[in-house]
Order: C-alpha cells, then structure tokens, then sequence
C-alpha cells in the first residue's frame, strides 16, 4: 500500500513541521508549551552512550556532556538563538575592538556551600589553557592572552585579538566553572563533580546509570523545576526507543531517523523536530586531480538532486543546504544562492573540464556516523547520471584520522553547528585553519572572516559573512548537501523541552512533569 | 563417479545439501543475470516496500530491488566462505602435516603456538585481525582463514600422526620410500577425507562469521549486497520492512544449511568402509 | 589428578596466558591509527599530539611498553582506558562479570536442554521424535546468533508488546522481573544456537554408547530402560560431551560478542567491539586477555571435572 | 516331560542392508537340556553371535526374525511381551561374551553392577555382602578390594569372572557365552572355562558356548553345532566330530588345528648360512614431551635389551613371549622403523642406525604386520599397492606383474581393481604377503601376521608361507602368541622376556 505510506508519511512531515514552527516561534525563551511550571518529579531521560566522565575539561559522549550541564554553571549560556545569555554573570561589556570583555559575576555558591568568585573563574580558564589539559575549550575559547581577577565579583578577558563572539563561547560545555581547590586533583573531577550547577550529584555508575537531584542552594530560585533527573543508559538506539514506549523513560533525545515516525506516532509519545546546523559534506581537495578543476566540483555538485537527498538519505528530515556550511540558524546569517540541480549541464561541464566519458573517484566515508556511509552511497547513485563512477569506501573510524582525514582527495566530512560563524569558518576554510581540509586558500576570504573578528557591529559582520560565503560558495571547496534535523521524542507530560540548534545545550533545568506523570519513588 | 553418485543419492542429508549447492551455484553464476533490476539502482518513490510483482521481494530504503541485492550478493558471500577456508585448509593443512610428520621439536614449538592462538576464542581473533588489518570483504575472509588455520592445522597434524602410526606406512618406510611419496600417496589421501568433510562444514562457518563480520561493520561495506550487511542495514527498518531481514537472513541461513548437509553427506560418504 | 598434575597444568596455563598477552599485545601494536590520534580525535594539532604519545609512552620502544603493561597487568593495574579516562580494569571488569552472567545462564540453560534433547533425540534414533528434533534443531547450526538475535526482537521485543526489552540490561540489584527480561533474549539466543551444536553432539555421543557393550550388559541384565539410560548410558556419553562444551565455552565467547552487540547487551563482547571501533588499545588488550583468561580457565575446569566425573581419568591423571 | 532348557526350531534372522535382505542364520535347529553345555563353533561371518542374542532377543533393529521357534525352558521367547522379556533376561538367560574390554559400564564401581543385577534376580535387599560371596564363588581374589574397583582398574579375566558372578547371581537356566575367553592369554581362559563348567554344573544350568576356536571348548562341551555362513554344517558328540568329522567343512576346520601344519613345514636346509646377525640390539623409547627434546628427561627404559640372534637363510626362526615384552619392536627394529643402537650385520656389512638401512637391505628384508586391516593403505587400489614396491625394486611393475604377485599369493588377477575394504580379512593378508614378496626379499618378518585371522584362514595363510619357503628358499623370521602354532612353523624357536633373548628347546 504505498500510497498510503506516502501519504502517513507527508502527515507525519507536516506536524513535524508544525513543532517546528512552534520552536522556532520560541526563539530566545523556553519553548512555548502550554502551562505553568510545576515543581517536583524525577525524570527519567536515556542516552545511548555512557558518560564516562564528569570533568567538564574533558566530556567525551553527549551523555558526558548533559551531566556536565546538570551539575555546573558557566559564565554563560548560550540560548537556542545562539546569544549568549547570563548564567554564573549577570552581565558583561567589551570595549570596541572586542580586545577585552569584563564580567560580573551574581552571588551563587558550589555544591560544598562555598560562593563562586572570580578566583575560581580565573583557575578553570587558566587551567583550561593549560595545553597540558588536552580540553578541547583550550582551542575553541578565542585569542585569550590573559584573565585576571579585578574584584571577588568581576573579571576581566584580554585577548590577543578581536574577538566579538567570546561572551557565547564561554558559555560552551567546556568551560564551566570548576571550583579553584578542585582543580589541583582533576583525577578526581572525573567522578567528583566542584561545580555551581542545578543539580547535585546523587549517584555515578559509568555504564548504567547518572542520578543527580535538585540543588536547593541554586542560585535562580525558580529553577530546577524537577527534583531529579536519571539519566540512563541504554547502550542503543533500539533499547532506547523500547524503553521510552513502554514508559521506563521519559524522554529521548536522540532519535534515528528510522525510529522518528514509529516513535511520534505512538499513543503518549510527542515526536520532536529542530532544524539544526549539524552538517555533512563532500570534501574535493581542490589541489588533487579531478577536483583540482572548478568545473569538475560544479558539475558534481549540479549532479546532485538537493531534495532527493534529503529524502533519500535523511527520510525529509532535514534541509538543503546549497553548499554553505552555516546554517540558517546561525546568528548574522544571509541566505545564499540556491543550488542548481542540472545533470545534462553538469555532464556538459564535466565535458569542458576534459572529460567527455565521465570521471572516477574514489569517495571515502567513516563508519561512524553511518549517514556518511548512506550519503556516499546516494552520492554514488546520483552522481552517475553526469558521469561520475564513484567508488565508496568505508573506512573505520581511526583509519579515516590517520588516512583520509586532510589527506584524501574525495570524503564525506561530518560536523555539528557551530556556536559562531566564525568558528567553522577559522577552523575549515581560512587559510590557517587549525583543521583546513580542502585545500583551499584564498587570501580575500581570510581577510573577511578576520574583519568579522574585529567588529562588534552586527550589520557590518553580517555582510562581511555573507561575502564570505559568496567566496566559499562559489568556490565550492565543500559540497554541502543538507543540514540536519535533531530529532527527539518525549512522553505527552513531559514539558519544557527546548531542543538547541547546537548538540549540547539541553537545559534540562527549564524541563518539569506535566498532568498524567507517573508517580515515581526514590 | 557413478558409485559415489549412486552412494550420494542414498544419503538424504547429502543429498539435499548436493542440491541446496546446485542451486546456489546456479545463483552464483548466473545471480546478476537473473538479477530483475541493477542491484544499486534507487526507486525513491518505492521505498521499503514488501513483496510486489514490480519487486518481488520488496525494496530497502533507497528502493534498491531486495531480490536482485540477494541474487548479486550470493557469488561474495560464498566465495568468502569457500575462499576462507580453502586458504585456511592450504596453510593449516600443509602446516599441520608438516609438523606432524617431521615431529620432534619443530612439531612441539608449533602446537605449543597453536595452543597460544586456541586460547583467544575464533571469533574474536577475527574481530582482532580485522581491526588490526581494516574493514572489507578481503581482510575478513583473511582474519576468518587465519582463525581457522588452527583447527585445520591440529585436524592435518592429528589425522598424520595417526596415520603415521600405520603399519601401511612403516611398511613403505620399511621398503624405502621417499618422505615425498610416503606424504603424497600414503598419508594425504587418507588425511583428505576427514579435512573435506571438515572443510565443508567450515564454509558454511566462514559464510556465517562473514555475515557477522559485516554485520558488525568490519566485512563488506556499503554498497555492496553482501549478506550480511543487508542484515545489518535491515536492522534500522526492523519493524518497517521485515522482509529486508528476513530474506538476506535465510539466505544465509539455507547456505550454511547446504555446506553443513553436504559436510554430513561427505562425513557418510568419503567413509571407505561403510558398505563393504 | 594429582595436585602435581593440577600444578603442571597451572603453570602451562600462565605461559599459555603469558604468550596471548604478548600475541595482542604485539598484534594492537599494529593498529594503524594511533592510540594519541583516538583520544584527541580529529580537533588535534600535531604538538598536542605529541605531547599525548610521550604521556602514554607511546614513543618507548614496544617492548618496553609491553614490559610495563604485562607488569602492570599482573600487579592489577591495565591502565587507563583511553576513550572514559577511568582505570582499564575498572572498566573491564563490571563487563566481564555482566558476559559471565549471561554465559552462566546460557550455559546452564543450554546444558540441560541439550542433554534431555539429545538423548530423547538418540533413544527414538530413526523414529519421528528423532526427525522432529534433528529439524527442530538444525537451523540453530546454519544460523548466525545476530540473525537469531535479530529475528528474536521482531518475534518477542515489539515494544508494542512490551514483554521484553529490545536491548540493554537490568542488573539484578534492580529487581528480579527486569533481570530476567534485560537477559532472556540474549541468553535464549545463545541457548538456541548451543543448544544445536551439542545436542546433536548428544545425540551422537548416545548412540554410540547405546551400541557399546556395558549398555547391552546392563539391558541383558533386565534392567528397566531407564535406568539402563540414565545410570548406565548418559554417564558415558557426558564424559565425551563435557570436552565439547569447553570447546564450546570458546564458542560461547565468540557468539556472547556477537549477541551482545545485537542486544545492546553492556558486556565485555560489546565493549571490546566498541573499544575496537575506538582504538581503546588498553581496553582491547585487557578484554581480549581477560576473555582467553575465561577459556583457558574454562577448559582447565572442564579437565577437572571430566577427571572428576571420569573414573578412567581420575586414576590415571 | 520336562522341557529343555533351550530348544530352537528353524530359526532364520535376517538384516536389512542398504543392498537388501542378508541372511545371517538360516533353519537353525538345537534342543540344549538342563546341565548340558553345547559348543557351537564358528568363523567370523558364521552368525554366531546373532544366534545368542537372538536367544536373549536382543537383535540390532535391523535384523528380522524370518521364521522358527525359540523356547527357553518351554517358553517361546518371540511372544514375551516387554515384561515378561525382562523377566527372561533376569531369571532365566544370562549372557557372557566376548571380553571386549567394554562389557562393564566405565563409570560405576564394578561392585555396584553385580549388585544391580543381584537385586534384580535374587533377592531386593541384597547387600555388599552377598556380592562379596558372589566374588569368592567365582574365585576373585580379594574381593573387598575388586568391589569398589571400577572395570578399566581389573584385569581381563576378572573382568569376566565378574561378567560371570553377574550372570550367575540369577541362578539362571541358561548361560549363553559368545567367546567367554577369546581375548584372554590361555592360562587364564582355561580356568574360566573350567570355572564355567563347576558353575554350570553346581547350578543346574544348561551351557552354550560360542567360540571360533574347537580347541577350547572340544575339551568341555558334550556336543558340539559347527556353524557356517548361516547353517548349522554339523552337530553331534564331541567325541564323534572329532574323531569322524562327517563334513568337509569340519574336517577343514579340524586340519586348520596347527598340529596339522607342521607336516606342511619345509626341512631346514642343511647347514643354512647365516643370513642376518644381530648383535646387542638395544632400543629405548623416548619419553614424549619437551622435556626430552630440552634433553632434560633421561632416556626411558630399554624395550630391547642387547639382543643378539643369529637368523638363518632359508629357515622359519620363531619369536614367543607375552605382549609387551618386546617381539613387536625388534621386528621393527629390523625393518628399520625404530631407532636402535648395535649392529645388524647383513651381507658382511654392519648397520648401526635406521637412516644407514640402504636399499639393497630394505629390499632384502621386508616385513608383514599383524592387523591387515591398518598394514593397506584404504585409499590405494591392490595394483598401486604391490605396482610400487615392484617398481621401487626395480622390477616390472605393469598388470601383468601385478598379476603375478597376485597369482603367487594364490589370489585372482581381478583384485588388482579393488581398494582393501572391498576384501576379506583373509584376502589382505595375502596382499600384504604379495607386497613383501614383490621385492624378491630373503627375509620376511612375519609380526603375528595370523592372529587376527580365522582358524581356518590362518592355516592358509600358513601354508602359503611355508609353500613359499619350499619354492624360494625365503627366511622367515615369526613372531606370535601362539606357542601350538610357532612349535608347528619353525625351525628355531626363541622367547622374548623383558627385552631380553633366550632360545627355546625345541
């Protein structure tokens, strides 16, 4: 019965994107689900990866990451429009170069009752920095030269350069604030929290199981609306999902595009849709043969059915991208041109670029995350009609690093959004990019991101990233085919559930039990 | 030839094994041929559809033809198995008859090397070697024959001690044979059946530890048809498409079926004294 | 057996065990990726890359590696596991008895069917009841455990139906009920795949002991048909099977990987795996060395019993 | 009028072959009463054997009772039904056989059977005591010991005087036994055998006793049934059938005796020259293990222990003595298969080693194994067989010689296409005698080369060698068990003990 398969299917497509109205409506607040909040309540949440630590220098897994947000507090947050909002300060300013940034810190205490000061804020960046801590926050934290304690209450950032987007990356996972006499021991930060968040650590079982409970001592005295969250592991997908249906869980918050419709439609279970900036992409080396040529990475792209690849590798659940790798979820962002699909011209140009009988590549892919596998070989499938003979190679993920990862000529790329336009854009494509990978440089670009670096002004910044798009994109260093949906699902009473554009905001604190949630005991 | 046939027609087990692999060598021969539709070809407006007269086992999630995947996945999935053990039974085989004959000390180091491997369970030697020598079809038939080459080394070392022992052989010492005639004429044909009838059991392992192996991501990868990665790949569509699993998974399972039932036929058959 | 014999065995078992862990040790030395490329994952620089190896050592020649990792081993310290930071043991460990469960269980399950399978099987040699058995059982030969596995969710996991868990595991500290639904799947996965291999085993081992002479001795006697089965006959045609089923632990442990991994069953098979996936070379060092550790000692206890259970063995060992 | 203890009419059995029905008795008649004892004699092939379990009506399921009456004390056995069948097997047929070595569960204590079975028959609360005198009735020694003993810690002949205090707990009224004594030394199956008859006697109990051998049982059954192929060729009074055998079969049999062969022997040639002079042969085995090849295990203790003989042209030299004691391992010491230390001295030269055993030697002296089963290889035909010794001598190796060989061996040509299985016993054996003499050798070592044989195919074995003897002058160095048969074939006559030499008188 296809068509009406087809036709479930368009339903379920459209109330997904109704939720996805409604979050984005939500913009900048908490979603807008009906009622008040209400205290109270253990909610049980899965996760299909253990969180192996607590030392917020060093998560590993998402898990790893939503326990570090449970239990500590940061200068900032970052808010599902990617502002930075206040958390641990309260407020802050910068001068015009965006050279140096104060931050006033609220009165808030650790777990052990001790107050946060700016004595502690100075030891966690510090230590971050430390190259000796191997935190990825050291590389991603901007130009700092150096952080210093004016008052118990307020701090002060110089950087080595501009730098306008520091207020939102500090409000990253891995820099939290970690208590000052904590850090001396950070063995023990990693199943002993010293952090300021909402909940206190109850019980660590690596493997099974994350409890932690309200902190009574939190600094928003609204806040945590729940009394307690468990976060269970369950080491796959499909464990996942039979839990949240029979009710041992309350919600997942990772839901394979398989599993999506089969979740949202079953009876007490709210399907959960956002449009991310997580992205895949085709990396043509622009400096190796066939990619080397413009035409070539052009007519690749014109090969391929933007629409038909959202549908056939992500089932609809996701958006093309033309080729950009910021989505438009990002802040400053301007939409580019859309992308062309075309065949006969793209084999045309293959023709121009001196290949009239079609090209061969070899197209690389990780294993993990398997939609690298399955894109590659949708590639392959539509690539062939421009006369492209495409080979996929799946390579194990340690074999990818050592072997095709900035090495080979033709790969599928996978990376999550990035909390600035400036982070992918330094990291990728400049010509110094820590992990450049194309093969591309061109000086204008990196003129302009640097540009963007040095302006606070953000009508100035939003033109000079959408010229550096203009380059990127026509360029082609990347084929970008779509971003990615996050797909979630929740019982019907679980309320307050925002999903974050970006992978590790989950604000679990904004998050409370509605009518009909089971009564559970400790 | 016709004794065997006639003795091989008298052995239900097999002969319906003998005729699992007629078929099966029918599907690897002619597989991509009988094939309804290119194996790879996407239908995107027919996804994860159950049997039809269009496809007659339904499609996966791209719409690729299940019953054409199966037919052009066979020739793989065999020729791992066959593969596999054939270089496990040469390499174990020749070890193992070497050591057992020469003896003494080359023989005592050698077994004690085999006992060091027997310690590390089969599969999971595989699963190291793979890991160590990388994903794909290649590598895991390799990692499967070095995990078999083992066993078939102690069979060849066992069957030659024993038959070593046999007055047949003292008596072509006796008379002064050369070890190149003794090991060609007396020993290998008497050490043959008991590794064929081994060898034919083996395959159907080897075909089913290359399905796991791929299931597990480390044999053949996407977009091949092997068996056991349309098993793996089905997993995610379990309760949408059970054809998807079910089909590939008999598949292997009527094979391995086929390997076992001939190897109990051969065990009957290649039994010289059984009807005299 | 002599306590002599049981030394001798001993010491041959530790440089059994002594020569695996420097075969895995030797064969993960080879990895291509390097354990430093792992941890850092694809965010490094070269600097902190190298900062990384000299830490863990990974700039010693191998030998010296594998002098301090075997000693470590041996004063109970593996490591520390390179993807969770938490010691190598720690992390092996808990898994290792979770895999212990579910093999115990299947074992004792299996052992048991497969012995009254096998011997109904054999009684009723060339009847219906041996044809019924033989097709019943037979698959379980040609079947990988992650088509078993998988074929199990669809039939009895639906969550629709919600009498087991698709995956995952409940220990027993939680309750009775959740244990025994987190482990049923997985355990009558790797029963149904054992129970094939020595029930046939049985069967075979039965009908010869049928046809021995003592069985045709205890039947002239006019003994009644079960004892001559059950006190005469099965004794003999354990002894042989007991060999098997330690081969078959080696089994068990490949198949127990397998399962795991279809069950999202967190044992020592599914964290090796993912530790290989990972390039967590410490923990792939110590589970695969701790999994030989488990079949070596299993088949040593097998010995023991068999001599225990072997009148012939006992006197002679 | 009392029935007899056993009385058999027309009794035909049958087995299902994969090729049809095969007859394995056919119209078998005896009547056997109380106190009697019945020898019946028989080849392999003869259904001896599917005669006493048809009596116990324990048939293989493929065998198929075709027709006749078997009643034990009056009761047909073939209309019991389950119970009444255990009740006959309890009470009233007890079976003895063939001491395989098997006949007693492994894993019980022997005590506890002859329990079992005593609680069966006899008396429901029988105790270790009543087996204990049990024991002593079938003169175990220390019987307290043997009771907790389990079968593979006694030895042959206890384990059957144990088979036997079993059989005779029930105070059966018929003891059936298949070859009581076959596989043990003579001594001790001539106390069995006499203990039988005391038993039998004492109890009442009518006999049969089932043997190849007319040997050991002429001398205790009143009546003997000869058994061939199926049919019962002859019966009546020991006495009679000895002395006035009445068919040719009987009379095959009673010239199969070896007593018989010696007139077949071939005069030893005067003043016969020396053809092979062994001097201090000596051989150890190796201990296995890595501890010899570290050189840390001390030699193990010497099987041959400095033999010296002197092993004449043309003349049969005989080697006697128990197993174990070393017959076996000079025959290959000599054929060059075990390392040893001394010299063989042949053709004036000395060989010290195996590896020094040239060509010409190994051609010169072959050697013919004990079990022909094992001494053929299964996978070659008769024509490679004896072509690739032919060959290897340097002779003519095409069909017709193979023919040849095979017609010296008084074979048919035609087996030249057959693989071993597809040949009697018999057969293989003369093959493996046509294999040692495609060579043209001037010594045959001969290793109980008729021991696995039939009576009667051993007397043809035996006459073949010595017709070989006569017409090639062949030395033939003989070694058996059988000390009736060696005093009829040889010349010479040693005994082997320990390792050691010692000539025997002759």
């Amino acid at each position: 019965m296809p068509t009406w398969k087809m036709s479930r299917r368009a339903l379920m497509r459209a109330s997904a994107a109704a939720v996805l109205a409604a979050s984005a409506a939500g913009r900048g607040a908490f979603a807008a689900t009906a009622g008040t909040p209400r205290r109270g309540g253990i909610l049980k949440i899965s996760v299909n990866a253990r969180a192996d630590s607590l030392n917020p220098m060093k998560p590993k897994s998402s898990a790893g990451h939503m326990a570090v947000e449970l239990l500590y507090s940061g200068l900032t947050r970052i808010g599902t429009d990617l502002s930075a909002q206040p958390d641990l300060a309260e407020s802050w300013t910068a001068n015009d170069q965006a050279t140096e940034f104060t931050f006033r810190l609220r009165e808030a205490s650790f777990h052990d009752g001790s107050p946060v000061t700016a004595a502690d804020v100075v030891a966690t960046i510090t230590a971050i920095r430390d190259p000796a801590s191997a935190s990825p926050g050291r590389t991603s934290t901007g130009p700092i030269a150096a952080v210093e304690a004016v008052d118990d209450r307020t701090v002060r950032f110089r950087l080595d350069g501009s730098f306008a987007d520091l207020p939102v990356v500090l409000g990253s996972v891995y820099t939290k604030i970690i208590q000052a006499a904590a850090l001396a021991d950070p063995a023990a930060l990693e199943t002993r929290p010293a952090g300021s968040g909402p909940f206190l650590l109850k019980e660590f079982d690596p493997g099974r199981i994350l409890s932690v409970r309200r902190n009574p001592a939190y600094f928003d005295p609204e806040r945590p609306y729940l009394e307690g969250i468990d976060q269970l592991v369950y080491p796959d997908a499909t464990g996942e999902a039979a839990a949240l249906i029979n009710g041992d869980t309350d919600v997942l918050l990772e839901v394979g595009i398989a599993n999506f419709d089969r979740l949202a439609t079953t009876a007490g279970i709210v399907g959960e849709r956002v449009a991310t900036g997580n992205f895949l992409n085709l990396v043509m080396r622009v400096d190796t043969r066939p990619f080397d040529d413009l035409r070539v990475r052009r007519a690749l792209a014109m090969s391929l059915d933007r629409e038909a690849l959202v549908e056939a590798v992500l089932e609809g659940y996701g958006r093309p991208a033309d080729d950009s790798i910021i989505a438009p979820e990002a802040s400053l962002y301007t939409a580019p041109p859309k992308a062309v699909y075309d065949p006969a011209a793209a084999r045309q140009l293959l023709a121009e670029a001196g290949y009239p009988d079609g090209v061969e590549a070899t197209l690389y892919a990780a294993a993990v995350p398997p939609l690298r596998t399955t894109l590659a070989v949708a590639v392959k499938e539509f690539a062939s009609q421009a006369g492209f003979r495409i080979e996929v190679r799946t390579v194990a993920m340690d074999e990818y690093l050592a072997n095709v990862f900035r090495k080979a000529g033709f790969y599928v790329g996978s990376w999550n959004m990035g909390v600035t336009q400036d982070f992918w854009y330094n990291t990728l494509l400049t010509s110094k990019g820590a992990l450049a990978d194309s093969g591309w440089s061109d000086p204008r670009f990196d003129e302009v991101i640097a540009a963007a670096r040095r302006t606070t002004d953000a009508a100035e910044r939003t033109r000079l990233y959408a010229e550096a798009q203009a380059l990127v994109v026509s360029n082609l260093p990347y084929i970008v085919p779509f971003f990615l949906d996050r797909l979630a699902a929740r019982r019907d009473y679980v309320e307050g559930l925002a999903l974050h554009p970006l992978n590790q905001p989950y604000q679990l604190d904004r998050v409370w039990l509605g009518e009909g949630a089971p009564a559970r005991q400790e | 030839m016709a004794e065997g046939w006639s003795r091989l027609a008298r052995n239900p087990a097999g002969l319906t094994g003998a005729v699992i692999l007629s078929f099966l060598l029918l599907v690897i021969v002619a597989g991509p041929a009988l094939a309804p539709y290119d194996p790879t070809t996407f239908h995107l407006t027919r996804r994860l559809e159950g049997p039809s007269l269009d496809f007659l086992l339904g499609t996966d999630q791209f719409g690729r033809d299940l019953l054409s995947r199966i037919l052009t996945g066979a020739r793989p999935a065999v020729l791992f198995g066959v593969g596999a053990t054939a270089l496990a039974v040469l390499g174990g085989g020749v070890a193992g008859m070497a050591s057992g004959y020469v003896g003494g000390l080359i023989d005592e180091v050698a077994m004690r090397a085999l006992d060091v491997v027997l310690a590390v369970p089969g599969l999971l030697f595989a699963l190291l070697i793979v890991t160590v020598l990388g994903s794909g079809s290649a590598n895991a038939m390799l990692a499967v024959a070095v995990s078999f080459l083992p066993g078939f080394a102690r069979l060849a070392r066992a069957g030659t001690l024993s038959i070593r022992e046999r007055d047949f052989v003292a008596a072509a010492i006796a008379r002064g044979e050369a070890h190149g005639y003794i090991l060609r004429r007396e020993i290998l044909p008497n050490l043959m059946p008991p590794i064929v009838v081994e060898a034919s059991v083996r395959v159907a392992h080897a075909l089913m530890i290359g399905a796991t192996l791929s299931y597990l991501g480390l044999g053949a990868q996407a977009p091949d048809s092997d068996w056991g990665l349309l098993v793996a790949e089905a997993r995610d569509y379990l309760f949408r498409n059970g054809w998807l699993l079910a089909c590939p998974a008999l598949a292997i399972g009527i094979s391995a079926l086929g390997f076992n039932l001939l190897g109990d036929g051969l065990r009957d058959l290649l039994n010289p004294e059984l009807d005299a | 057996m002599s306590l002599a014999h049981l030394l001798r065995r001993l010491v041959a078992l530790a440089v059994i065990l002594l020569c695996v862990s420097a075969l895995v040790f030797a064969i993960t030395q080879i990895l291509p990726g390097n354990a430093a490329v792992m941890i850092l994952v694809q965010n490094a620089t070269a600097d902190e890359l190298r900062a990384l190896e000299v830490q863990l050592g990974l700039d010693r020649p191998a030998w010296v590696q594998y002098g301090r990792w075997i000693g470590g081993v041996l004063a109970g310290d593996a490591g520390i596991s390179m993807t969770s930071s938490r010691p190598v043991l720690d992390v092996v460990l808990p898994a290792l008895g979770r895999s212990l469960i579910l093999a115990g269980i299947t074992l004792a399950v299996m052992a048991t069917g497969a012995v009254l399978l096998g011997v109904a099987a054999a009684v009723r040699r060339g009847r219906l009841a041996d044809f019924v058995i033989s097709a019943l059982v037979y698959p379980g030969v040609c079947v990988p455990e992650f088509v078993v596995g998988t074929l199990l969710v669809v039939l009895l996991a639906r969550p629709e139906l919600g009498w087991f868990p698709a995956g995952g595991y409940a220990p027993l500290s939680q309750g009775l009920l959740g244990f025994a639904r987190s482990i049923a799947l997985p355990a009558l996965t790797l029963t149904i795949i054992l129970t094939s291999r020595i029930s046939r085993q049985v069967r075979s081992e039965m009908i010869d002991v049928l046809k021995s002479d003592y069985v045709r001795t205890a039947t002239l006697k006019g003994l009644p048909r079960r004892a001559v089965l059950f006190r005469h006959a099965l004794p003999n045609a354990m002894l042989p099977t007991l060999t098997i089923l330690a081969l078959d632990i080696g089994y068990l442990i490949g198949g127990t990987v397998v399962v795991e991994e279809v069950f999202a069953y967190p044992g020592l098979g599914r964290l090796l795996i993912f530790s290989m996936q990972s390039r967590d070379l410490p923990v792939i060092q110590a589970g695969v060395l701790a999994m030989a550790v488990v079949y070596v000692t299993a088949n040593l206890v097998a010995d023991l019993l068999h001599s225990a259970v072997d009148p012939r063995v006992r006197a002679d060992g | 009028m009392r029935e007899p203890a056993l009385r058999i009419d027309g009794l035909g059995v049958a087995y299902r072959m994969a090729g049809g029905e095969v007859p394995a008795l056919r119209d078998v008649s005896l009547t056997l009463a109380a106190g009697e004892t019945l020898g019946v004699i028989g080849e392999s092939g003869s259904g001896k054997s599917t005669l006493a379990f048809a009596i116990a009506r324990h048939l293989p399921d493929n065998a198929r009772v075709a027709g006749g009456v078997i009643a034990v004390a009056g009761q047909p056995v073939g209309a019991l039904d389950a119970r009444a069948l255990r009740a006959l097997r309890i009470h009233d047929v007890r079976l003895v056989y063939q001491n395989a070595a098997s006949t007693l569960t492994p894993t019980m204590r022997v005590g506890d059977q002859v329990l079992e079975a005593l609680r069966l028959s006899a008396d429901a609360t029988a105790g270790r005591s009543e087996v204990l005198a049990l024991f002593r009735r079938v003169r175990l020694a220390d019987p307290a010991a043997i009771y907790g003993r389990f079968p593979h810690q006694i030895s042959g002949g206890e384990r059957q005087r144990i088979l036997i205090a079993m059989a005779i707990a029930a105070r059966p009224k018929l003891l059936i036994l298949d070859e009581p004594t076959s596989a043990l030394d003579p001594d001790t199956a001539g106390a069995i055998l006499d203990l039988v008859g005391e038993l039998t006697a004492e109890l009442g109990a009518a006999a049969l006793v089932i043997s190849h051998d007319l040997e050991t049982v002429a001398g205790r059954a009143g009546r003997l049934l000869i058994l061939r192929g199926g049919e019962v060729v002859e019966t009546g009074a020991t006495g009679r059938i000895l002395e006035r055998p009445a068919h040719a079969y009987t009379r095959l049999l009673l010239d199969s005796r070896p007593e018989r062969l010696a007139a077949h022997r071939p005069a030893l040639p005067a003043g016969a020259a020396t053809l092979l002079a062994v001097r201090g042969l000596t051989v150890r085995y190796r201990r296995p293990g890595w501890r010899t090849w570290l050189g840390l295990g001390g030699p193990g203790a010497p099987v041959l222990d400095g033999v010296d003989l002197d092993i004449a042209a043309g003349a049969t030299t005989a080697i006697v003595g128990p197993s174990g004691s070393g017959k076996s391992t000079l025959a290959r010491a000599l054929a060059g298969l075990v390392p040893f230390a001394g010299a063989i001295g042949f053709d004036g030269r000395d060989f010290r080693a195996p590896r020094a055993l040239d060509g010409t030697y190994r051609r010169a002296v072959q050697i013919v194994f004990q079990n022909p089963d094992t001494s053929l290889n299964p996978r070659l035909r008769v024509a490679e067989i004896l072509g690739r010794p032919l060959r290897l001598a340097g002779r003519a190796h095409d069909a017709a010689a193979v023919a040849a060989l095979l017609e010296a061996v008084r074979l048919p040509p035609d087996l030249a296409g057959r693989h071993p299985h597809q040949l009697s016993g018999g057969q293989r054996q003369r093959i493996a005698i046509a294999r040692a003499l495609a060579t043209r050798p001037r010594l045959i070592i001969c290793d109980e080369i008729t021991s696995a044989l039939d009576v009667s195919t051993q007397a043809a074995v035996m006459r073949l060698l010595m017709d070989l003897q006569a017409r090639d002058g062949t030395a033939f160095l003989f070694i058996s068990h059988d000390p009736d048969l060696v005093r009829a074939v040889a010349h010479r006559t040693f005994r082997m003990t320990g390792g050691r030499l010692a000539p025997v008188a002759p």
